[in-house]
Formats: structure tokens, sequence, C-alpha cells
């Protein structure tokens, strides 16, 4: 099944973008196109499992090696289990959403094969332009589009300089394809080159100090799409960060300090403004933040062990993630919100309680392996204060992660609310986040083992 | 041919505190027979194990002897082990004969207390403990015995723990015991390190060949446990407060076993004093020390316990003098007939205080013409204390001071002359004070069959006792003789005129003596000796009240200071958190929106399309980006 | 060594975008803004045909200088109520200029330092036609014009979505 | 077996959460069963524990992460096994300790046997990193385990003992790693071996990170102020378990860990730890001597108490590491009693400050009497489990070179403190009239008594024949010692 | 002088900080978008100019401007839409400024 057997993936996703476009005139319009969507999802993540790794296609732009395997078949998952809630508790008009979500899946997918700087560039726009309009989902609220207008421009913003950067590096080395970079010879305006390019993925993986845009986006906009465009993308973005400062990073060692920089501000910046959060989506904003800072801590180390680790975390990072903000969506974005949630539904809490275990990182869950590997790799590469303070900040983040576990278990509900609607479907999409995060701790082997050192 | 037999000695009163002790209070009062008998049945054991020894004499192997591994440590077998040599033999009688007397007496004492069943159990565990100390071979099992006694003292102390004084008395005494057995710990520790076994033989026989330092540590950590059990001055104050616990029991512990144990055991190790022979010095002179002190403190006490208690401490003090010069015969010997002739004063002042229904000596008086029996046998007592004649007193002091004069220790000498007169004082002086003068208490009558009993037996055995010296030191294998006629002659002098002065001050008189007279003229020497020489009032203010200070200090300082900083380091995290959001909202916020209100004035549509906080966040960017390009580009070019 | 002809042109260009760039930034009034930017548009359609890439320059005009100037001038009509609220406030930030100062700087810094590797000078520039075959060839650029085309699709169905009326279910 | 012993609590827990809310008093019936069926197997292995190897028992050693080099492997020696005993006997005890329990049953006895299945697993656990995740594990049932049943002030106790043993756990992992990277191994029986080859240097570092570790969760002085909070909000099987066998897993680990793996290193801390040990011998008898609150002064006594068992791993001598070996046994079972025996006062006066009670002996004589024997065996009176573990420390630290004789005389002094602050206890709970709450209370129970005979068997045994714990950790100890050159 | 690669790509960042500049600090979000179009400018001036010379057999950068061009319209058009939307929603839930609409 080799050749563009390959992409069959790829085409479901598409299939399912369809599904949503014409889901009017389709069984079940929107709560069918979701159902339809998340299916095809799941069966696109399937075949990716199946699927041996192939080579290149299209002349070296999409490289089809398992580090890609593991990001679409992660990113094809989480928009799953996010197709499958929204079915289930969107409410009203959901099959625009359902489109651009599994436009953004379709652009993160092949972001994750990209090795090609033009490809790549294409993938990017693709998984984030979706991304702008579901921050601003509800076209009523005005706080919500005002949130995704300064989303967009920050993010436009930086995508142009990357755009420039990438140019550049284009320039200085005559190719575009990424496994063919050399800027040995290439003196300032290599590393400007290649600095430029870097600052348009900080800024994608929301790292600081380019970060702004996240917390005041997540808070402007609907709980539900925040939890999509959070997490959902993160593996690819990784996949593509990685993939770059692979190619980069041979000749330009100056790029894995700046990584290195961005990597301690975000852990530091993250977990701290975290701490005052009331919110719980800026609080998620922040931690975002915070993890990102962790992977590309792996990533710094500049070794195969450190980029496989990173992309790893990314997955650790996105699956509790996406189940907190299902949660969140369910809830109420306040931490308030959470208070007495126990007594009013138990399972969702534990279930939280292993997710939030799972992001401080207690072992046996997945973000605890996460970031074992992670440690490992980043002490390899002799960055033992910086583990140091990745240490100190995952303590600090218990802190803030414990407040939610607080409200729920001990806090007294303010107001009376209104018991949400049972639905199963909701709950099972939870609660397969929740399995993921105990399951893949237990079995971290078989993934660790599939990531392999794909990126040298 | 196997005595194992003689393992029953300790174990058959250890059997009924183990059987009495799950028992509720009423159950225990049926088998009241049970704890007398088995000590009657362990004094018979003693008889024939001191048979079997007998002729004793200075020989390698011991009688019998039984060893069992406690466990192993770094390979190495921790042994323990009881022995029966003629030192032990000898001793085992002394004390079995005692304690069934005790308990024989204590019957009739404590019939009307409802936790006597209670009372029972523990003074059987103390004699089982006192055994096994006896018959010990090994230092760590004597160490196991010496801190149970200490615990069963403290539950016999404070057996009426319902009132304030023996619950005080008895923390006390546990506590400053304790301190002594810091002592013993220290000994331990040294010669596990230098002999490698706790096998009192084996440690003995290698003394010599121990590190330079070791031998002075092991003998002074035993002399300072010797201190603290046989309460010699500083570590005495214990045992007068200890009186607040149940007669009976004070005549078992406070006379004849528990203090005799520290004497015990250093006349057991004397082997390794010598190879330190400064500490032998400085037992002496604690000695001698405690015994004039103590006899001073027992002139002025009120209380007829206390007196005796003082004046075990200062018998105590007078074996140390045995013991710092060298021979554990003479110490042995004062010791068991000290044992004897104490108890029966002991059991004699519960009969006294039964009947005057008080302790306060001044208001006692004529008990002789009312209760002829405890008169006799405890003016029997009081002599042979006193050092007279046929009395056991008289030929263990004098030995004591035939060894001091062969090893020429003149000015000891002096001390214990002097002590043995104060001595004299104070027995006559408690003898005409509750004997003779006018009756201050109704009704007077005799004691009841059963405490009379045992304190006829004693009475005989302190008769009889003071001749068998000479068989007592061949017994334990040194050569015994008869005192010179000199030492006798002094002695007697001596106790003549103690028994002469305490007759002149408070004989032969009708009325109640008062002592007012003599406090002006001996002015602030007899309040010392009242305030018992200040000792308490230091400890306490120094010692105790001092810990209460430190105590509260640190408490405090570990909920404010270390839980403080501990905490701080995470609340200062928060602090600078919340610092850096209000930073972040306020000043980088305000002051954009502060340009964005100022354009209001172009209508509140605009307003929408204001990017106030966007422009911050741009620049930030922005600003980051060319920061990152300067470094890159300086470091590059430099 | 090249031909004064390409030489002035690129002069004349250069001094047109930039002006026309400086004139919509300086512009109070932001229609006028907007035809600054459509100038600068055509000048690079120009400077585009001087580096003998006469697609893109045909691709310039239509697309930057036909339908985005057409797309600004017409949301820029849409949100003025009145004449007057064109006319905005002088925004004249010194921090901004100050960054994009430094930013100019240093990107002019690299790129004099720069060490560029010029590609060997064909005699005749491929044009259009080479254009055109080279974009759908398999090892050529048929993945990135797919993946582009997906994403004009999500810029529209995202675009529609925001303009739709409310209501409509 | 060892896997049994570890995840049979597990099955518990599931029967637990899956009781309807009807059934909820069910729980304390399965916690029991799985808890005695627990005990049966500890009790299985100790049985069939071959004493004379020091070599590892029971080993199941299979694959888990194998890219990480990550192994699941579980295995008892000397020290281990009376450990593992220890904590199955206490967690049994504490699920009929807590029968009255009313609030939240099921999810009060489904987190007590989370802990058991941490607890049983960090002393069964032979791979570094499953030590760490059991080690981690314990944490969350114990947060909640204080959070929802505890006293006034247990959110605060309970998140500041999650985030202490957190900080100090979150360095051992780094330890972990460094020693991954530099030995390449995660199994303790082969690090064991390979940490001498490590130069000083980053011995020294690594030591100082297990060492924080470790310490926070023996505690020892100033990492200790967690403990009584954690104590004093904590319901009583809470505060049994943890100071029965949490605050063992802190010693454990510098026996494990820190002495075998890292001789230089410990060679070069050996005199520090030393002092802190006697600091925090006398510092807690000091402190508790002043409490009025007696559940914190049994607290504060556990600090005292672990100060020697700490004396006894610097001693690095077989006696002292077989000492400290004998304090962690004994102090769970003493320490666990008191606590039981304050949890039955505190069922019935619902009170613990000291000046409240007296006069138990005349009131509830049973009780005063268990206590009077807990306090006297935790006071290390000779014949009793206490004195074994203080005497071996002593004696292991008088021996050793690392530690100075004056060090040593005052941890003696620590003996004497120890038996201030438990007397002057005792003179007003125990003695003394019965105040107006102490009186007509019911004396113990059936099930109360049934809960600490156990621990008063053993306490007694042990005392009298100290090859009963002995037989088990000498073997170990004197190898570790060989190895650490005491 | 030559006419070199230098001097266009001196140009193309000239009008890339222009771009930059107005994106920093303009008022209006229609501003900033057009700020960000000029941007894109720069970058297409840059792609071609690297094309014209590094790489003028393959064309490689020439195709990489269109898709860029293609890319940055899409979303300048995707932005204006996003103004409209907003400019729609404010000014049906500003009820004063719709009086101002009559008067």
């Amino acid at each position: 099944m080799t050749g563009y057997g390959l992409l069959i993936p790829e085409l479901l996703v598409l299939v399912g973008v369809a599904w949503a476009l014409f889901a009017s005139a389709l069984p079940g319009r929107d709560r069918g196109a979701a159902i339809a969507g998340a299916a095809l999802a799941a069966v696109a993540c399937a075949a990716v499992v199946v699927q041996p790794a192939g080579e290149a296609l299209f002349g070296g732009a999409l490289a089809f090696d398992s580090t890609a395997r593991f990001a679409r078949a992660g990113t094809a998952a989480l928009s799953a289990v996010w197709l499958l809630w929204t079915a289930a508790r969107g409410q009203g008009r959901t099959r625009e959403a359902t489109a651009l979500a599994l436009f953004a899946t379709l652009g993160a997918m092949l972001m994750s094969a990209a090795t090609d700087l033009v490809t790549l560039v294409l993938a990017i726009e693709l998984a984030t332009m979706p991304a702008y309009v579901l921050m601003g989902y509800r076209r009523e609220r005005v706080e919500g589009l005002e949130g995704a207008l300064k989303y967009f421009l920050l993010s436009l913003l930086t995508s142009l300089v990357m755009m420039y950067g990438l140019s550049f590096l284009y320039g200085v080395t005559g190719t575009t394809r990424m496994a063919g970079f050399d800027l040995s010879g290439a003196g300032v305006l290599g590393l400007l080159a290649v600095l430029l390019a870097f600052v348009g993925l900080f800024a994608k993986l929301s790292a600081a100090p380019f970060h702004y845009w996240a917390p005041d986006a997540y808070e402007g906009a609907e709980p539900w799409t925040v939890a999509f465009v959070s997490t959902a993308p993160k593996v690819a973005g990784a996949v593509a960060f990685v993939r770059l400062l692979a190619s980069v990073a041979a000749t330009a060692p100056v790029v894995s300090t700046i990584v290195l920089v961005a990597a301690v501000a975000s852990m530091v910046l993250g977990n701290l403004a975290a701490l005052t959060q009331t919110d719980v989506r800026r609080m998620m904003a922040y931690s975002g933040v915070a993890h990102t800072g962790y992977l590309m801590l792996a990533a710094a180390g500049a070794g195969a062990a450190g980029y496989a680790a990173a992309v790893f975390y990314a997955f650790a990072y996105a699956v509790p993630s996406l189940g907190m903000m299902l949660l969140v969506a369910e809830e109420g974005v306040l931490v308030e919100d959470f208070a007495g949630a126990f007594s009013r539904r138990p399972a969702a809490v534990w279930g939280a309680v292993v997710m939030l275990a799972s992001l401080i990182g207690i072992p046996p869950l997945v973000g605890f392996f996460g970031k074992l590997t992670l440690f490992q790799a980043a002490l390899g590469a002799g960055f033992a204060p910086w583990v140091v303070v990745a240490v100190l900040t995952s303590v600090v983040s218990a802190a803030y992660y414990l407040r939610i576990v607080r409200a729920s278990f001990f806090g007294e509900p303010v107001a009376e609310r209104a018991p949400l609607a049972p639905s199963v479907a909701g709950s099972v999409a939870v609660a397969m986040c929740v399995g993921a995060t105990l399951a893949l701790g237990l079995a971290a082997g078989p993934l660790l083992g599939w990531l392999g050192t794909a990126i040298r | 041919m196997i005595m194992n037999w003689v393992a029953l000695i300790p174990a058959l009163p250890a059997l009924s505190f183990v059987v009495l002790l799950p028992l509720s209070r009423a159950m225990r009062k049926r088998l009241l027979w049970l704890p007398p008998s088995a000590m009657a049945a362990s004094a018979a054991l003693s008889l024939a194990a001191f048979v079997r020894t007998w002729p004793g004499g200075h020989h390698e192997e011991p009688v019998w002897s039984i060893a069992w591994a406690l466990g192993h440590v770094g390979g190495r077998p921790l042994e323990l082990g009881l022995a029966l040599d003629p030192v032990a033999a000898a001793t085992l009688v002394v004390v079995t004969i005692v304690a069934t007397c005790v308990q024989i007496y204590s019957l009739g004492y404590m019939h009307r207390d409802e936790r006597e069943g209670w009372y029972f159990a523990v003074l059987s565990l103390f004699t089982a403990a006192m055994l096994a100390l006896v018959l010990s071979d090994n230092l760590l099992l004597t160490f196991a015995m010496w801190e149970m006694m200490g615990l069963c003292s403290y539950l016999l102390i404070g057996f009426w723990y319902e009132l304030e004084g023996p619950r005080k008395a008895s923390q006390k005494a546990f506590l400053t015991t304790r301190v002594g057995d810091l002592g013993f710990l220290v000994a331990l520790f040294a010669i596990w390190a230098n002999a490698g076994t706790f096998e009192l033989a084996e440690v003995l026989h290698g003394a010599g060949e121990w590190a330079p330092g070791a031998a002075l540590v092991v003998s002074l950590g035993l002399l300072w446990a010797a201190m603290g059990k046989s309460a010699q001055i500083p570590l005495h104050v214990w045992l007068p407060d200890a009186m607040a616990g149940p007669t009976p029991a004070s005549a078992l512990i406070h006379a004849a076993t528990m203090v005799a144990a520290g004497v015990f055991v250093v006349a057991r190790t004397l082997p390794i004093f010598e190879h330190a022979p400064g500490v032998l010095t400085a037992m002496m002179v604690v000695g001698a020390a405690t015994a004039l002190a103590a006899g001073l403190m027992a002139a002025v006490q009120h209380d007829i316990k206390k007196v005796l208690a003082y004046s075990t401490v200062s018998q105590l003090g007078l074996m140390f003098v045995a013991l710092g010069a060298g021979s554990a015969v003479a110490a042995l010997f004062h010791l068991t007939t000290h044992a004897f002739f104490k108890s029966l004063l002991f059991l004699g002042a519960g009969v006294i205080i039964h009947a005057a229904h008080t302790q306060d000596m001044r208001e006692m008086g004529g008990l002789a013409r009312h209760m002829p029996v405890t008169t006799a046998t405890f003016t029997i007592g009081s002599l042979a204390l006193a050092g007279v004649f046929p009395l056991a007193g008289f030929f263990s002091k004098d030995e004591i001071v035939t060894v001091l004069l062969h090893e020429h220790h003149y000015v000891t000498v002096g001390f214990v002359l002097l002590a043995s007169g104060l001595t004299a004082f104070y027995v006559t002086r408690l003898w005409f004070r509750v004997f003779s003068g006018p009756e201050q208490a109704e009704e007077l009558h005799e004691a009841h069959r059963s405490m009379l009993g045992p304190m006829t037996l004693l009475a005989a055995i302190t008769l009889v006792a003071g001749f068998a010296g000479p068989t007592y030191a061949e017994f334990l294998g040194h050569e015994g003789k008869w005192p010179e006629v000199t030492v006798a002659l002094i002695s007697t002098l001596v106790a003549a005129v103690g028994i002469g002065a305490g007759w002149w001050f408070y004989g032969g008189r009708s009325k109640v003596v008062n002592t007012r007279v003599w406090k002006q003229r001996l002015g602030y020497f007899y309040d010392a000796l009242v305030q018992k020489l200040y000792f308490d009032l230091t400890y306490d203010t120094l010692f105790i009240k001092g810990y209460f200070r430190a105590s509260e200090g640190a408490s405090a300082f570990d909920a404010h200071v270390v839980d403080g900083v501990v905490n701080g380091a995470g609340t200062a995290w928060v602090a600078t958190a919340n610092g850096a959001h209000a930073f972040d909202q306020g000043v980088v916020d305000g002051a954009v929106n502060g340009v964005a209100d100022a354009s209001k004035g172009i209508g509140g549509l605009f307003r929408r399309l204001q990017t106030g906080r966007l422009q911050n966040y741009q620049r930030l960017v922005v600003g980051a980006v060319v920061v990152l390009m300067l470094i890159v580009i300086v470091s590059r070019g430099a | 060594m090249t031909d004064t002809y390409t030489l002035v042109a690129f002069g004349v260009l250069a001094l047109v975008s930039v002006a026309s760039a400086v004139g919509m930034l300086t512009a109070r009034n932001v229609v006028h803004a907007a035809y600054c930017l459509l100038a600068v548009s055509i000048a690079a359609a120009g400077l585009f045909a001087l580096l003998e890439a006469r697609y893109l320059a045909l691709m310039q005009v239509l697309v930057y200088a036909g339908a985005v100037a057409i797309l600004n001038l017409f949301t820029i009509m849409i949100t003025l109520r009145r004449r007057e609220d064109a006319v905005r406030p002088r925004d004249f930030s010194w921090p901004g200029l100050a960054l994009a100062v430094t930013f100019f700087a240093a990107v002019a810094v690299a790129v004099a330092g720069g060490v560029l590797v010029p590609g060997v000078e064909p005699d005749v520039f491929p044009g259009v036609r080479e254009f055109g075959e080279r974009l759908f060839e398999i090892e050529g650029w048929v993945l990135p014009f797919e993946i582009a085309s997906l994403v004009l699709t999500a810029a529209l169905v995202g675009a529609v979505w925001w303009s739709r009326e409310e209501g409509e279910r | 077996m060892l896997s049994w012993i570890v995840f049979l609590p597990l099955v518990g827990v599931l029967l637990c959460a899956v009781l309807p809310k009807s059934q909820a008093h069910l729980a304390k019936w399965i916690a029991l069963a799985t808890t005695a069926a627990d005990l049966v197997l500890a009790g299985i292995m100790i049985a069939s524990f071959d004493a004379a190897s020091a070599a590892m028992q029971f080993v199941t050693d299979v694959d888990w992460v194998p890219q990480a080099g990550i192994r699941y492997a579980l295995g008892v020696d000397g020290m281990s096994a009376p450990l593992v005993a220890l904590s199955a006997l206490l967690t049994m005890l504490a699920v009929l300790a807590s029968w009255k329990v009313d609030k939240k049953p099921a999810f009060y006895f489904a987190m007590l046997l989370l802990l058991q299945v941490g607890m049983n697993g960090v002393f069964a656990a032979l791979d570094f990193v499953l030590f760490y995740v059991f080690w981690e594990l314990v944490l969350v049932p114990m947060y909640f385990l204080i959070a929802q049943w505890g006293g006034p002030r247990r959110e605060y106790a309970a998140i500041k003992f999650f985030l202490y043993t957190l900080l100090g756990s979150v360095f051992m992992l780094i330890g972990i790693i460094a020693l991954r990277l530099q030995l390449g191994t995660f199994s303790l029986t082969e690090l064991a071996g390979l940490g001498a080859k490590l130069p000083s240097e980053v011995q020294w570092w690594l030591f100082a990170a297990f060492f924080l570790g470790f310490a926070v969760k023996v505690p020892v002085f100033p990492l200790h102020t967690w403990l009584p909070d954690a104590h004093v909000e904590a319901p009583t099987a809470g505060s049994v378990l943890l100071a029965g066998v949490l605050l063992k897993m802190g010693t454990y680990g510098f026996l494990r860990v820190s002495l075998p793996v890292l001789p230089e290193g410990f060679a070069s801390w050996q005199f520090a730890i030393a002092v802190i040990a006697v600091f925090s011998i006398v510092y807690g008898a000091a402190v508790s001597f002043a409490q009025t609150d007696v559940k914190k002064l049994v607290a504060y006594s556990s600090v005292s108490h672990m100060g020697f068992a700490m004396l006894g791993i610097a001693s690095g001598t077989a006696a002292g590491l077989n000492g400290a070996m004998a304090v962690n046994i004994s102090h769970g079972l003493t320490t666990g009693m008191l606590f039981l025996m304050i949890g039955m006062v505190y069922d019935r006066t619902h009170t613990r400050q000291i000046a409240d009670l007296s006069g138990l002996a005349n009131q509830v004589p049973v009780i005063a009497g268990l206590m009077a024997f807990a306090s006297f065996a935790s006071m290390g009176l000779p014949g009793l489990s206490g004195f074994v573990g203080e005497f071996l420390s002593l004696l292991g630290a008088w021996q050793s070179t690392g530690v100075a004789a004056w060090l040593v005389i005052v941890g003696v002094l620590g003996v004497l403190f120890g038996a201030a602050y438990m007397l002057w206890m005792l003179q007003r709970v125990v003695m003394g009239q019965p105040s107006h709450i102490v009186a007509d209370q019911p004396d113990a129970n059936l099930r109360e008594i049934v809960t600490v005979a156990p621990l008063v068997a053993l306490i007694v045994v042990i005392g009298l024949n100290w090859d009963a714990l002995l037989r088990f950790t000498d073997p170990a100890m004197t190898a570790l010692a060989k190895l650490v050159g005491g | 002088m030559t006419l070199g690669l230098e001097a266009y790509l001196m140009l193309a960042a000239l009008l890339f900080s222009a771009g930059m500049y107005g994106a920093v600090s303009k008022k209006g979000a229609v501003q900033v978008l057009m700020s960000l179009e000029l941007m894109a400018v720069g970058v297409d001036l840059n792609l071609v100019a690297f094309s014209r010379y590094v790489t003028p057999v393959e064309m490689t950068g020439q195709f990489f401007t269109v898709f860029v061009m293609i890319v940055s319209a899409a979303e300048i058009g995707l932005g204006l839409a996003l103004v409209l939307a907003i400019f729609r929603s404010a000014r049906s839930s500003e009820v004063d400024s719709l009086a101002e609409l009559k008067g």
C-alpha cells in the first residue's frame, strides 16, 4: 500500500469535510455531520495506525516516517473525540464548526508530514485558518468576535514574519526541501532566517514571549471551540517545530539556545500566570504555554531522543487537556463553577482528577511518562539547571490544578445549578480522554517504540 | 547435673505478674494468694541453690549457667544468659527472704485498697526483675532488668495516682534514675565497641587489653548509673519523694533491693574499675559525702519514712565507700545486713503509721506501751542501724572501717565514723519521738499477726546475721576474719556518743519536745538542712523550669519560623504571580487603554474596533523578535 | 553591468512603492491609505516583471491590485458611517517607529553580511509556459496547489459563516 | 505472589467504587476482607521467606516500557519484607479502626485500599521508576483522606502535605533520571553495585537530590513542618498509616537507594546527616514536650523517633542499620498503636486537648492501660520493641567512624527527653481524677481491643526476641554495611 | 553598480518594516490589515528576488510566491469578513449608536 494509498486517511477527513458542508441535505443535519465527522476521523486514525511507514511522496514534500504517522494518528483521534462530544453536546448550528474542525485536522495531518517549506507553510495556514473562525464561532457574541480579531491579527503578523524568515531560508540554501539545509556558510543572514522562521512556530505553539494571544482569545471564545483549537493542532505543531529544528540545528547551533530561552520563559511565565487565574480557560491557556515550554526543553536538547520526547509530550499534554476543556464546556468556565461538582457528577470529577494528575505528572499516567522521557532527554543534553526549573514549575502547576480538584470536592455549590442533561455520547468522549490518559500511561512502551527515533 | 530449676527463681514471680495482669480487679482479689506463695517458692529454691553452691569460694566456672541468643547483629550473635555463682547465690537468698516478708506483710497492710491485685502484680514483677539482675551474667540483660525495675518503681511509687504527690514523685523517680541509666547505655556501647560482647566473664577477662580511655568511660558510665539507681548525691533527690508510694513497696524497693542493685552491679564489675583508678577514688568521695550529707538531712526530718529514706541513702554511701576502697565483700556484706534491718525498720514504720494515722513524728509518742512486739522488733532494727554490738549492723560497718584502715584512707574513716555517729543520733531521736513521751493518738493497738510475723523473722535474722561475717567472706572466696578489737571499741564508742546525744535531746521527757530553741542556735545551717541542701530547689529552677521554657520556645519557633520560612517560599511564588498579573493587567493594558478611551470622541462604534490591547501584544511580540535578532547578530558578529 | 533601462525602471518602481507605502502609513484619511496600498501593489507587479517573473506580475495585478484593494475599499466604505469618520486622529507612535527601524536595520545588516550564492544565469529565463508545466508536475508543485485550494475553501467557509445573517437554522 | 500482595487492594478499590449508593455501608466489609486477604498473603510471604540469603526473593521481572528501559520488577529482601508485612497489618487495623466512618464510606475505604497499593508497591518495587510511581501514587489517596475526612484545617494540611512531598519527590525524579543516564539502568539491584564507579563530585550532587526527596518523607528537620498539620488533621486511620508506613518510605529510600548506590556521596554527607539526625531527636522531643494537642505531641515524637532511624543510617555500621530498620518497624507498631488509642479516646470525648483529658485510668482502665503500654514501648523500655531500635542505632553510631562520640551522647539525651514528654503526657491524661469530659465514658469494646491486640503482641515478641525482626534484616544490613564501609 | 540581489532584498525589507510599523501602531483594524498586506508584498518581493537570482531555472521562489500570495489573500479576505461581522453585531448591539445613525 505504498504510493498515494498513504494519503487515504487525509482523504477520509476530506470526505468528512464534504459531508459537513452538505449536512443540511444529508440526514441528521448538524448532529449527523458531527457523528459522521467523528466516525471518519476515527477510521482515518485507524488507517494511519494500520499503514506501514511509507517512503516520501511528491518528491520529498511529504514524508510518512513514524513521527508523522504518530502525529497524524494522534490528531485524527483527538478530533474524533472532539467531534463525538460536539455531536452530543453541541448547541445550535455546529455543522460549520465540524467542517472547520476537519479542515484544521487535515491541515495538521499534512503539517506533521510536510518536509517541504512551501507545503509546511500551506499546511500551517490550513490548520490555523479555521481556528480563527472557531475562536469567534458565536457570531452574536461581540466579545467572542473581538477575541478572534485579536487572535487573527497577531497570528497573521507572526505568520508573515515566519514567511519572511522562510523566504530568507530558501534564499540562503537555495532549496525548499527541509532535508537539504546547510546554513554553515550562510553567516548572519542564515541565523536571522532561522530566527524569524521560528518566531512563527513559537506563536503557533503559544510559547512565551509570543503567547500573549492565547489567554485573551481563550477567554473570549466558546469553551468547546477552545477545546479543539488548544489541543488538536498541538501535536502536529510540535512535529513541524521539531522537524524544522532538526533540519537547521546541525548547522546553526544558536537556534537551540533560542529555543531553550523560549522554553524556560514559557515554563516560568506560563505557570506563574496560571496561578492567579479564576477563569479555567485562561488557566488552561497559560498551562498550555507552560507545557509548550516543557516540550521545547526536550526539543532544545537537539537529539533524536529529545525530538521523540517532545512529540510524545505534546500528545501526553493534548489528551488530558482536551478532556478538561470539554469538562469546562459542560461545567462552566470559572473555578467556582466546579464547586460541589463531586456531589453532582462523581464519575466526571474523578475523570478530571485523573487528567489533572496527568498534567501535573503524577505516575502512572501518561503525563508522567511524557515528563520522564522529556527530562531524560533534557538531562542527557546537559540542561540540568533548566530541568530543575522545569521540576519546580511542575510543582507550582500542582498548586493551581489542585484548586479545581479542591473546588469540585470540597467547595459548596454557589448557585443552585440545573443538573446537566445526561448525555451518553458526551460523557463517552470525556471518558475516552480519561481512558487514554490512564491506558497510554501504562502502555507507554509501544507508543514510545512507535515514535522511535525517526527524526535525526 | 542440670540445675535448670534455678531459672525458676526469677520466673515464678514473673509468672504471677503475667497471670494477674489480664484479670479484672475482682478476679485479682480472689487470686491474691498467688504472688506470696510464688515468692515463698522462689525463696525455697534460692535456699536450695545456696546449699548447692556451698562451700562457695572462688573458682572459674559458675555452678550453673544458661545462655540463649537474643538476636544477630552484623552476623555476630547477641547472647543473654543467667549464671549461679557464690555472689549471686548469697544475694538471691537475701532478696527472696526480704521479698517474701514484704509480700506477706503487704497482705495485711494493703487489704483495704481496692487495686490491691495490681499492687501485688507489680511487686512480683519487680522482684522477678531484681532476681534476674542478680542471676544475670550479661550486662545487656542486667541493663534490661535495671530499667524494668525502674518501671516497676515508677508504677509502685505512683500507685495512688489519683493524688498529686505520688504522680509527681513517680515521674521524678523515673526520670532521675533514667538520667543515671544514660551512663549505663554509654558504658554498654563502649563495652560492645571494645569487647564485642556483653558476656560478663569475657568482658572482665578482656578488660586489660581495651583501648586506653575505654575502661575509664565504662567505669564512669557504670558509676553514674549506680549513683542514679542507688540515690547518691547529686542524683539522690528522688528517693525521699519516693516515700509517697505504699510503705511495704518502699521497704522492698527503697531499702533492700533496687537501691542495692547499683552497689551489686558495681561490685560485679569491680575488675573494670581497677583499670580506671581515678573512678574508684571518685566513688569513695561520693560515698563519703553522701553518707555525711544524708545523715545530716535525716537528723532534721519530721516524716518517719523520710528519715528512713535518708538513712538508706547514707548507708548506701557507706557501701560506695567500701567499693571505692576496692573491697566488694565488705560492701556486699553491709548490703546484706542493711537489707534485713532496713526492711525491718520500714515494715515497722508501716505499722507505726497505721497505728498513729500520720507519718509526722511530732504527732506520735508513747507507742511502746501499746505495741510491744513492734517496739521490740523496731528497737532491734534501730540498734542494728546504729551499729550496736551484737547486731548485724555493727559487724558490717566495722568491716568497712577495717578495710578503710587497711587501705590507709584515714580521712574517709573520719567521715565514716562521723556518719555512724550521726546515724546513731537520728535513730535514737526517732525511737524516742515515736515510742516514748505522751501519747498523741487514741486507741493504739498492736498490728495484725500477718504483719508482725515477718518483722519478727527479720529481727531474728538481724540478731544472728552479724556473726556470719567471716563465713560470708569465705563463701565469696575472700579470707574472712573478725574485725580487730580496736576498731570494734572505736565504733561502739561512736555509737554510744550518738545514742547519748539522742537521749539527751529527746529522751526521758514528759511533754512534746520543741525544737525551736535549737533552730535559732543553728540558724541558717538548720534551714539549709530542712531545705534538703537546696538540691530540689536548684534542680527545679535550673533543669525542669529551664526545659519547660526551652520546649515552649522550640514549639513556638517550629510553628512560626520554620513553618513560615518553608511556607514563605510557596507564598512568595504566589505573590510574584499576583504581581506579574497585576502588572500585565494594569500597566501594560492601562496605558494603551488610556489612549483608546481618549479617542472615544469619534463615537462608540469605532471603540469596538479599537485594538487597544492588541497593540501592546503586537508591540511585545515584535519587540521580542527584534531583541532576539539583535542578540543573534551581536553574538554572531562579535 | 545591467543596462541602464532596468536600472532606471527599478529606481522608479522602488521610489513609487516606498513613497506610497509611507503615504499609506501617514495618511489621515483611511481611503487615501487604501489608494496608496493599491499603488504599492502595482509597483510590486512592475518589480516582478523586472525580475523575469512575468506570470507573477500578472497575478499580482489581478489578485492584489484588483480583488484585495477593492475589498479594502469596500470594507472601509461599509464601516464608515459619516464622511468625517474616515479622518483618523494622528496616531504616530514613537515605539512603533523605533521597532520598525531597528528591525529594518537588523535585516539590512544581515543581508549585507550574508553570503548569498547566486545561481548560474540562464541565457533565457523560463517564461509562463515553463511555469505552467512545472506547476502541475507530480514532483513539482501540485501538492501545494491542492493544499492552497483547501486553504481557500476553508477561508471561504469561514467568511460565509461570519457574514451569514443570524436566525437561519 | 508479590504482584498479588501489591495489587489485591486494587480489586477492593474497584469493588468499593462500583458499590451502589444504597449499599455504601458494605464498603467496610469489602475493605476488611481485602486487607485481611492481603495480610494472609503477606504472612505466607514472611513465613516462606528464606532469611539466610541476602538476595532478592519472590522476584517478578518483566518489561514495561522497554524503550525507556523501565521494567515491572518486584521483589523483597530482608529489608523490605518486614515493611510490606507492616503495611499490610497496619492497613487492616486502620480499616478496623474506621468502622464508624459514615461520611461517604465507599469513597473512604476505596482511598484506604488505594493507599495500600501504593505502600505495598513502594517496598516491593525493584525498578526505580516503578518505585517512583508507587511513591507518588501514595500522595493522591492520602490527600483525599486528609482533605475529605480530616479536622477543621484539613484542606490547608492536605495541600501542604501534597506539595511538600511532591517537591521532594520531584528532585528524586531528577536523581533517578541522572542515575539512568550515568549508569544506564533503572533497576535498584543493578544500581547497588554500579554506583561506586561514579566520580565523587557527581555522587555528592546525586546524594543531595535524593536526600531532599527522602528527607521530606522521613521527616527530618527542617523539612518536617508538614507532619504535625497532616497528623492533627488526618482521620485516625489516616494518621496510623501516615505515621506507621508513609514515614518509613523515607528511611527505606535511604537504605535502598542512597547508601548502596552512592557510597562516596554517603561518606561526604555522613557527618551532616548524623548532626541533623541528633538535632531532630532532641528538637522533636523538646517541641513535643510543649504540645497541648496529644495528637500533635505524638506527631512531633515521630520526628524524634525517626531521628534515631536517621542516626542509625548515618552510622553506616551493621548494628546502626539494623537499628534503623528496627526503629522503622517498632515505630510503626508503637506510634500506630498510640494513634489508634488516641482515636478511641477521640471517638468518646471528641477532644484531643491534654488539658481536657485526665483520669483515664479510673474511668476507662483498659484504654488507659493500653495507652500506657504504647507510651512505654515508644519510650524505649527494654523488653519492648522500642528499645531494640534505639539501642542498636546508638550502638551502631558509637561504633561508626563517621559519627563523633559526643553526637551519640547528645543522642542518648534524646532517650531521656523521650521519656520526659511521654511521662508528662501520661501523667496528665491517664493519671489523676477523671475530668468531666472523661467521666462516664464506656471502656474499650471488643473491636477496639482486637484492633490493638496484634500490635501489643508484636511489640512484646520483638522486644523479647530481637531475632524475630533481626533474622530478616541482619543479612541485608550486614551486606549494606560492607558496601558502605561502615 | 550592478543592480544585484541586495538591492531588491533591501527594498523588500523596507516595505516589510513599513508594514510592521503600521501593524504595530495603527488603531483601526482595517488599517492594521492593510499594513499586514504591505508586509505580504514585502515577503513576495523577497521571494521573487531570490527566485530570480538564486534559482532562476527552477523558479522555486516564484511558485513559493504564488502560494504565499494565495494564502495571504485568503487570510485578508477572512479578516475583512471578520471586521464586517464585528461591525454588524456591534452596530446591532450598540443601541445608542443606532440613534446617531438616524440623526
